[in-house]
């Protein structure tokens, strides 16, 4: 199945935005702009884009603290990610979740989770809200290679799996919990086999080829969402980058880190539009410039952004009103 | 409407009216369906309600509790049942990690309506693994709030109260009191989260208990009476937040001090209590404030170590009368 | 593989003493003289009784809330158990750990654990230690079907397989986690799959015939003691009694549990043992005399134990002196 | 023999030592061994004694933590790191119900003499997951002991003096400290656990303060100074067992108390201590005790807001100073 010049352009565009929206903040943390814990992406673009673009807005998402392009591609505002990551108001969860905590609920992003596995039992939830209230939505919930050894994890595939719920579990398998290679965490690496060890209909695929990802996600999406069951997709992926700005990165080598950025997604679909002759007709250029635009936006918008004023500062603790 | 029931029978129909009344409750734990609940509270719902409404749930705490907040996130409003509080520190992470903060940490935008109930207590010869009591870890926390039923009356409304309300609410019951009687009025207004309740009058000091303590503080006043000491109890009912309007009146009125609870004494709510009366009622105290917990031992089997492990209307009567004794 | 008449004796022995004991004990719960909660293993005893005789004294054992046989079949004496339910100092956790928490360290009887799932990290430490150490130790580790559910089987299977450590994991499968059936609480209800998704070799026996458990167990011993890394046993059994004295068992059927015991672990053995010929060699009625002495002797020794004395409650909240 | 290091140059030298004198010592936690620790505690140490003995674990908090447990039970000395206080919650049964309660359950047979070491604190904007103190909960349980380590000097006693007893210990170590210079000298006897220590001499108040907070209490001490006030600070050191002793001849000397620690302040520690004076030395007291402790709300992100949510010298001397301008 060929994409179609507009999907084409889409994802270099996202992945791109991805990308450079990544690059900047890095920049921005040594500048000291943004502090705690910052998690890069870069490397694995392709497995959000692909895998988010097969949903549909209503549908929703549980992401981890690496989820700056999930919320992007999810579709909230770059501008509001970067304010969240500056600690401005003006941010997606008004400077109080940081980097790690992004959310939006009009988008469904239903957030950021900063314990490893945390977010696995909220999407189980989730997606049984959806069942038991005769919604047609989907969850997608992403979580890492390392997150799979957690109990959570566990318990989340086989509460899903028995009760048949409408989830799509994304696992990123870029072979690292931090510094532990998915050889020293897992006595069985194939993590297609765990899954299935719950009966779970389970799926690999090549993380770094947003193509491949996206026609997975599609499939996945349509067998959950027909009401049949989650499903596991494990994405081999690769981080570039160190696991988060405090890392020195000294647990894997150069020629390792060298080797994997060859096939890297945005190489690797610039590679696959060639091939079909695309390149030349998705005008690069624009969509760097476009994307360059949107960076600078999103700086200007977080650097613009406001304090919020410290007698605020226990607001949120409760919810006031009962909601209905 | 009033009637006499048990506590059981209350927490049950306060269960009943919420799933009658609103399609998003639903409850969800281990044996909660098929086996009737593991104290027999909720015997029956699953045959009303279906398992679609009543979900027995795996082994898997955490993964359930987690799920209850997911599920509270997205429109419902579920009851989760943790079979006993010494079960919930499997689903402490997802407790306060993810439902105590995620108000806070999505800058006001996901509430997390939903309400977990549990067994709290010693008293049984269940042994140091299932006899725990750790009402003052949950206070601890914010974002949560923690009540805490002792009369029929509460372990209607308290339900009822945390259904209402938007935050995560923690009931603690004690399954000593199921099987207690009382009086229930369907139709009056509960009194609120964040209220305590004076249970009996008293000038002479002022006792603050909770849940089955406050029987023990009862039965305790009355001994004390009998040697002419008036003492006030008060049902704290809630832990978090407490309600220090209530508990400093009693202090200006009493100037003596006796807490009652059934933690470990080191850290437990206890402490609280003191800090925040020190803290806003100093100069009303005559006399150092003292409490009744339990002793700072893992809780053994043997009938006669566990009953000298924990509060009893016997050492209540004697701090007490050692408060009294002061200056 | 035939069995000799000495082990024909000794299983039919363990299997009536382990019956009698808990038939005995609930007979006390219901006068008083036993209080808490007490889980009987009534149905199941071929799997403890297999299992046990596998290993040596030297080996460790990590048991459940159910546990009163496995203690007995370990080495610890009936009588100390006894007095354990009783309360009284003499019991073999001086009356402080009762049903759920018998323990007896010269026996390597490691414990009783009432959290379910709670013991199982616990043996791939013991198990580590001995690896670590260079001990030739094997540690059997028993849980029930339920635990299966628990986040810590997971981490413990994987741990165990990773480090390849020496750890005999025993699942008692009765089909049942208190009142919920294993269809309701496990999307794969294959317990072998699950090991073998942590590439754990991993094999399932009749937990009803003695004789099968047994080889099994051997078998599976002989694997883990040479270092080849952690076995999972699934023993396929049935409990039939409530699964504790406060269990109404509202959620089986009558008939169910009649079928069950009309191949509970004693008829079964006695069929075997007929058919081999060796029915009459044993001479059952003067082991069941010997078991009633036994019986009788535990609850004498039971009655006869003293209450701890009040002052001595905080007792053994900590260690007072440095251990070596 | 005296020397000047970080304290996490501290830490690593008492887990190096250890390992090199007792083969049964070993280390084991996520990222301990080729990562380096996440805070670089254990850097170079898989180097020296390989993956046998510096052992990276997969994300399975419980599951290493019981592994440890057990591993103690049968004749180790296991030091587990939890990377952060955070995680531990995951871990919270292992270390409650079997850690803390094996040795008593098991009539006295089986002692656990295991290490955890865990980070803890704010102040590094990691916002609401990754900001816990949470030493309070962990004092509550009886059968585990509790250390917070300041200096350099008890950054290495501590590990040594866990690693010394037969019951399990919790060390927690601030990660903004670990870059704090002090003084060491390998060949002082520790000052042993459930000892406090005065870090500066005062007569008018005492602060109790523990961890990050003793640097924050000198500090305000010093521009309490300028003002008159001559505050006695107290590194509290051994929170659980508490040193009552210390604690009471410090308020024997200045008869006003203030308390700082980083835990959400409702059900902290500073209330098990102002309980325990309240108890053993009320009449001692001229004015209502203070607390200075983290805001009760998850941590948020932004610096200001994080900032205003914690303990600082600045809000330090403004109670200390409510605290003596009370009658
Ligand atoms: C429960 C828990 N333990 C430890 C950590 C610290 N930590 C943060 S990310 C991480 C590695 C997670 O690896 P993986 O799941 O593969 O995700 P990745 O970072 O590779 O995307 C660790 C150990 C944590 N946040 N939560
Ligand atoms: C963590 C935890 N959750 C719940 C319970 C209550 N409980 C005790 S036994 C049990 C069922 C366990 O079933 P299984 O593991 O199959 O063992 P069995 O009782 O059948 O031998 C439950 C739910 C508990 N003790 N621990
Ligand atoms: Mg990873
Ligand atoms: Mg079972």
């Amino acid at each position: 199945m060929s994409l179609s010049l507009e999907k084409a352009k889409q994802f270099y565009y996202q992945m791109l935005l991805c990308r450079r929206f990544e690059e900047k903040s890095a920049e921005l943390y040594t500048e000291m702009k943004i502090r705690g814990f910052l998690h890069l992406y870069i490397g694995e673009e392709a497995v959000a884009t692909g895998i988010i673009d097969a949903i549909e807005p209503d549908d929703g998402v549980v992401a981890t603290y690496r989820e700056h392009c999930h919320a992007i591609l999810k579709g909230v505002p770059p501008e509001k990610v970067m304010a969240e990551l500056y600690g401005k108001m003006e941010g997606c969860s008004l400077g109080r979740g940081g980097s790690m905590h992004l959310f939006d609920k009009e988008k469904n992003f239903y957030g950021g989770y900063a314990i490893v596995g945390g977010g696995l039992p909220l999407a189980v939830g989730i997606a049984l809200a959806d069942k038991r209230m005769g919604r047609d939505r989907v969850t997608v919930c992403f979580f890492g290679d390392g997150a799979v050894a957690e109990g959570e994890f566990h318990e989340s595939m086989n509460l899903a799996q028995l009760w048949e719920l409408p989830v799509l579990f994304v696992c990123e398998n870029n072979l690292y919990g931090m510094g532990t290679h998915i050889e020293r965490a897992e006595s069985e690496t194939d993590l297609v086999k765990k899954a299935k060890s719950y009966r779970m209909e389970a799926h690999r695929v090549d993380g770094m080829d947003v193509v491949k990802v996206n026609d997975a996600a599609k499939k996945a999406v349509a067998h959950v969402r027909s009401g049949k069951g989650p499903i596991f997709l494990e994405c081999q992926t690769y981080r570039f980058r160190a696991h988060s700005m405090f890392d020195p990165d000294r647990y894997r080598s150069k020629d390792e880190i060298e080797s994997w950025k060859k096939k890297g997604p945005i190489v690797t679909f610039q590679k696959y539009l060639q091939e079909k002759g695309m390149w030349e007709q998705i005008d690069a250029a624009a969509i760097e410039k476009r994307v360059e635009e949107e960076i600078e936006k999103a700086v200007d918008f977080a650097e613009n952004g406001t304090w919020e004023p410290v007698s605020e500062l226990t607001k949120f603790v409760y919810a006031e009103e009962v909601s209905s | 409407m009033k009637k006499e029931l048990t506590n059981r029978e209350a927490v049950r129909m306060a269960i009943d009216n919420a799933m009658k009344n609103d399609k998003r409750v639903f409850l969800a734990g281990e044996d909660v369906g098929k086996y009737g609940g593991s104290y027999a509270v909720s015997l029956g719902l699953l045959d009303k309600y279906g398992p679609e409404r009543i979900i027995d749930t795996p082994l898997s705490e955490s993964g359930f509790t987690g799920m209850g907040i997911g599920a509270a996130m997205n429109g419902m409003r579920p009851i989760i049942e943790i079979m006993t509080v010494n079960f919930s520190l499997l689903a402490l992470d997802q407790i306060m990690n993810n439902a105590a903060h995620l108000l806070h940490m999505s800058g006001g935008q996901y509430n997390v309506p939903l309400v977990i109930r549990m067994v709290t207590g010693a008293g049984k010869q269940l042994a140091a693994q299932h006899s725990h009591s750790l009402e003052g870890l949950y206070a601890h926390i914010p974002g949560l709030k923690v009540l805490s039923a002792a009369t029929v009356q509460d372990a209607y409304d308290m339900v009822n109260l945390a259904l209402a309300d938007p935050n995560p609410v923690i009931l603690f019951e004690n399954s000593l009191l199921y099987n207690m009687k009382g009086e229930l009025d369907t139709g009056a207004e509960p009194l609120p989260i964040g209220r305590a309740k004076v249970m009996r009058e008293g000038m002479d000091l002022s006792i603050f208990a909770f849940g089955i303590n406050v029987f023990k503080a009862l039965e305790a006043a009355e001994t004390l009476a009998k040697d002419g000491i008036e003492a006030e109890v008060v049902d704290l009912r809630s832990l978090r937040p407490l309600d220090d309007e209530a508990i400093m009146a009693s202090v200006r009125k009493t100037h003596r001090v006796l807490i009652v609870n059934e933690e470990w004494r080191s850290g437990s709510i206890s402490a609280e209590i003191m800090a925040r009366i020190n803290e806003q009622a100093f100069y009303e105290l005559d006399a150092p404030m003292r409490r009744v917990c339990t002793e700072e031992v893992p809780i053994p089997y043997a009938k006669h170590l566990e009953d000298a492990a924990i509060p009893s209307p016997e050492k209540i009567v004697e701090a007490a009368k050692a408060v009294m004794e002061e200056a």
